[in-house]
């Protein structure tokens, strides 16, 4: 399986997204500059976390506009797994492959710290490693992470079950405690906290490990590749 | 067009308008000497910025004389952007310190974030990858608005910047007093790592070679920035407030990227960072270390701003510029890596023989200068020293043994000092975990990231106690050593070497000499004694105000080698049951 | 021809400006109690080479694209030619 | 008496403004080449209870000490009284 990094200007945890995929599921990974057009040749894609062109107008809303997004675009139309941390995550907001927006934390200070998560949904690709209501330990880095819908987009993103992760303390302001979130079709997940931070003991938690291994066992489940 | 003319040379001399740029008589008259005729307004500009004390260390250069700088790892000792220490296995750390106390006490957010910035920007030069961020903070007591303001606004410069650029900020030390009331200090360390083969200098070599600038263009902001910070503050400094820049951490980080492979590239000859000083420093230094000249077109600067004279450009402080010394011929070459980075590479000069830093302006000869008179033959002075009072009056008090009632009690009281009490809303707002490498986070004794494709980590603390300094600088500034080789020690690492930032009030005053005096004798013993050469460092006088001086405050920046990681022990208790021992005395 | 064309972007009604509840509370802290509600918004100023008939559709399209996020943003904007002095 | 006070801060001229400079230059990108420049600044909107002949000074105050930074910024000011409906 063939993971792509992509790196937009300003990103800057492009290196630990790669670092993670090769850590956590030893899988193919390669980094791809936000001027490439096309990413046929992978079968996922990770937005990784950073300040992308400085954040300076609203987070993600410049990089959307890159032209490595319609290939991201149509990678999340093929069913790939795409996946957005943290400015990531805002990226595809602005980008509306995700509903809703994000606004400065509550507290309006840079928040980095590792907090508990619930597992909402574990019927995912990139969930299903774990089980319902496991509380699992991720980094958090961000100021811009309060996460906003409104009522009707909400009903909706309940609905169909939409909402992956929640914050088992508020961290930051977010609507119903929402950390992460994928699209209908449950192929492209944004969140907020740093699964890629989460790989090794060494560093103090390895519980985002099994979201890297939830999208490898999908595909290959898929790819009919049994080991 | 340029409606403020500038005074003519007889005017500077007759009205002694050197004066405001913080030149005395003597120097005046020196400069004349080394020029042959009288200075006209730029050339003065160049003078006075590269005489100050942040760029020449005048003050305290007999002083830095004095520390140990060599040792069997040393790769590069102080006299580059950062020292560079050998870690095995063909690879080094590099590390440097620097204050940026000045700009911000008048804009804290904007004061700390760019301090952090010029920070970096040194260890890049170098061609080091940055890894880690330290800072060593001095507040006021958190009492008034302004204190807190200011406190709240450098923190969260400090984060604004290190966050984005994606460098973990993973330590550091704050220390409130009400001598740091109105003169706050904010001194930052970074860390970087390089293969020896990577290492570059700022030199400007090779007759004919051009000289490229890179990085944001120039504008007004940050004039005299290197004067501004070697005066007192007082009631002025608001007016002085064009000093202030403003950061850009996106373009750093496009810098950092673009740079790095810039001096991987064979045909790079020198790379200098325009810090303190802006264009003046950068190509007077870097042609004066290889004993060359530069021939500058000034017209071919990129410029924010309309209208800015030789004077202005030179003595600029914008952010995020570099200036790259490259082998003829090669100019598109570096010009291509900078464009994929979407960055400005531009060709402004060449390297000549002559030893001058000549500038050219709309086809005019705007200064003509030695450059080994403004980079290295600055005076030297060697100003008078008095004990004072206050510690001769010490020194005759009987010991004090405090008592207390109720030890939990006075525990809590101590607790609830700032200066005591846990730094979690600080260091919670910096990224200190970006890069996946932070094994020990802030909270511990020393930080602690390892490097990754090997075993080994790296430990690194800032310390120093400025009450122990007041109360005795030599004492005081052994101990500032000793206690960063403890916090070394206690995390599992071999301490290899000192950065070191020394801030004390005005020199001009020898009561304060002599603080500094005294104070450089006890740390240089002690890292004679530790084996901890200083590699580097930098020097931040006049810290005062109407008020007085802050306490000396010379802040030790320590990095250490872990050879494995599972040497790496940290400050917290395990479990129950294990059992508490004492050592020492 | 020339213009200079000013953007305001607001919070949408309903979304909560955390930044403007921030404030709103230290003006209450400094002791100004007669604040009500403050709300923090954008102004941008932009100079536009256009031609007279094509300016405000430009200027709608930017603010759709880029300049404001219509999820949470209203924006309005006022267009003025620039009369060469 | 209600007020309804609108604050304006800019910046003070030759400070950079990296927000402007990125804005500008993914405008370009976007094709929209008769862009020269933008400026992104804050507005405020403050609602306010005070007296009449206070209301001024009240609004220095606070752009002063909280709303503006004098150092890098510049700010003005318009005040409208709310008539009761
Ligand atoms: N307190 C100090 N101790 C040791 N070295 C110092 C000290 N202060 C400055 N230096 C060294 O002197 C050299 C000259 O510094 P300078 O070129 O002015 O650096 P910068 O412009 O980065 O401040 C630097 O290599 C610096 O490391």
């Amino acid at each position: 399986m063939k993971f792509a990094v992509i790196m937009f200007p300003g990103s800057n945890c492009d290196i630990d997204m790669f670092h993670a995929v090769e850590e956590a599921v030893g899988e193919e990974v390669e980094y791809v500059w936000h001027n490439d057009t096309n990413l046929d040749r992978f079968d996922a894609v990770l937005l990784p976390g950073g300040f992308s062109y400085g954040d300076y107008l609203r987070p993600g809303s410049i990089a959307h506009f890159s032209p490595i997004m319609s290939a991201v675009k149509k990678a999340a139309e093929e069913g790939k797994p795409v996946l957005g941390v943290c400015n990531g995550f805002q990226i595809l907001l602005e980008s509306r492959l995700l509903p809703g927006a994000m606004r400065r934390n509550e507290n309006l200070h840079f928040i980095c710290k590792t907090v508990p998560l619930r597992v909402e949904n574990p019927d995912t690709m990139f969930t299903n490693q774990y089980q319902k209501s496991d509380e699992i330990y991720i980094p958090v880095a961000h100021g811009d992470g309060n996460y906003y819908c409104d009522e009707e987009t909400m009903t909706a993103l309940k609905d169909n079950n939409q909402i992956v992760f929640t914050y088992v303390n508020n961290t930051n302001g977010s609507r119903e405690n929402i950390a992460g979130i994928t699209n209908k079709a449950g192929n492209v997940l944004g969140m907020m906290p740093h699964p890629e931070r989460a790989v090794e003991d060494l560093l103090g938690s390895a519980d985002g490990k099994k979201l890297f291994a939830s999208i490898v066992k999908q595909w290959r489940e898929k790819h009919a590749i049994t080991t | 067009m340029q409606l403020l003319r500038e005074p003519s040379a007889e005017m500077i001399r007759d009205n002694k308008l050197y004066a405001e740029m913080g030149v005395t008589d003597e120097e005046f008259l020196l400069i004349e000497k080394e020029l042959g005729h009288l200075p006209n307004y730029t050339e003065l500009g160049l003078f006075s910025v590269m005489w100050s004390e942040h760029c020449s260390y005048k003050n305290s250069k007999v002083l830095l004389s004095k520390f140990p700088v060599d040792g069997e790892r040393v790769l590069q000792g102080p006299g580059e952007g950062a020292g560079i220490i050998d870690i095995d296995d063909d690879q080094a750390v590099v590390f440097k310190i620097e204050s940026h106390n000045h700009p911000s006490a008048v804009e804290p957010y904007e004061g700390a974030a760019t301090g952090v910035g010029g920070i970096i920007r040194d260890v890049f030069s170098m061609g080091a990858r940055p890894v880690a961020l330290m800072n060593s903070l001095r507040f006021g007591e958190l009492k008034t608005p302004r204190v807190k303001y200011i406190f709240e606004g450098v923190v969260s410069g400090i984060a604004g910047y290190g966050n984005c650029i994606g460098i973990p900020t993973i330590g550091g030390e704050i220390q409130f007093d009400p001598c740091y009331e109105g003169n706050p200090l904010v001194n930052a360390m970074c860390v970087g790592l390089i293969d020896h083969k990577d290492i570059q200098k700022g030199q400007a070599k090779g007759v004919g070679n051009p000289v490229l600038y890179v990085g944001a263009s120039t504008g007004r902001d940050g004039i005299h920035g290197a004067t501004f910070a070697s005066e007192e503050l007082s009631e002025d400094s608001e007016a002085k407030r064009p000093a202030v820049q403003v950061g850009d951490p996106f373009m750093e980080k496009l810098l950092v990227e673009a740079c790095l492979e810039a001096t991987k590239h064979p045909k790079l000859v020198g790379i200098q960072d325009m810090g303190a000083a802006g264009l003046t420093s950068s190509s007077a230094e870097m042609a004066s270390k290889a004993g060359s000249g530069i021939r500058m077109n000034l017209d071919a600067v990129p410029q924010r701003e309309k209208n800015m004279t030789p004077y202005e450009m030179m003595l600029s402080e914008s952010q995020e510029r570099m200036l790259l010394v490259v082998e003829k011929g090669s100019e598109q070459e570096f010009i291509d890596i900078f464009e994929h980075w979407g960055l400005n590479a531009v060709n402004v000069g060449e390297v000549t023989d002559d030893k001058r830093l000549t500038l050219i302006h709309e086809g005019k000869t705007a200064a003509d200068v030695p450059v080994d008179a403004l980079a290295e033959e600055a005076p030297v002075y060697h100003k008078p020293s008095t004990e004072p009072a206050y510690y001769r009056e010490f020194q005759q008090e009987a010991d004090y043994r405090p008592t207390a009632d109720n030890y939990g009690e006075t525990l809590k009281s101590l607790l609830q000092q700032p200066t005591i009490a846990s730094k979690e809303w600080v260091y919670e707002q910096y990224d200190h975990m970006v890069r996946t490498s932070t094994v020990t986070a802030p909270g511990s004794d020393s930080a602690v990231i390892r490097i990754r494709g090997t075993e080994k980590a790296l430990a690194m603390t800032t310390d120093c106690n400025s009450r122990f300094l007041y109360l005795d600088p030599y004492e005081g500034g052994k101990l500032a050593v000793a206690e960063a080789v403890r916090n070394l020690t206690a995390s599992g690492a071999e301490p290899l070497g000192v950065t070191d930032c020394l801030n004390y009030g005005s020199p001009d005053n020898p009561e304060i000499f002599w603080q500094l005096e005294r104070s450089t004798d006890g740390l240089s013993e002690a890292c004679r004694e530790l084996q901890t050469p200083v590699v580097g460092g930098n020097v931040s006088l006049y810290n005062e105000t109407s008020k007085g001086a802050i306490y000396p405050t010379p802040v030790i920046g320590m990095v250490g080698l872990i050879p494995h990681l599972r040497h790496i022990t940290t400050q917290a208790v395990k479990k129950s049951g294990d059992l508490v021992y004492f050592l020492g005395e | 021809m020339t213009f200079d064309v000013t953007v305001y972007i607001t919070w949408k009604e309903g979304v909560l400006d955390p930044q403007g509840a921030a404030v709103t509370e230290s003006l209450h802290k400094l002791g100004y109690d007669g604040v009500e509600g403050v709300s923090i918004s954008k102004m941008m100023k932009v100079r536009l080479q256009a031609e007279k008939d094509n300016v405000e559709q430009q200027v709608v399209e930017m603010c759709e694209k880029l300049l404001a996020n219509p999820v949470i943003e209203d924006y309005t904007y006022e267009i003025e030619e620039v009369i060469p002095s």
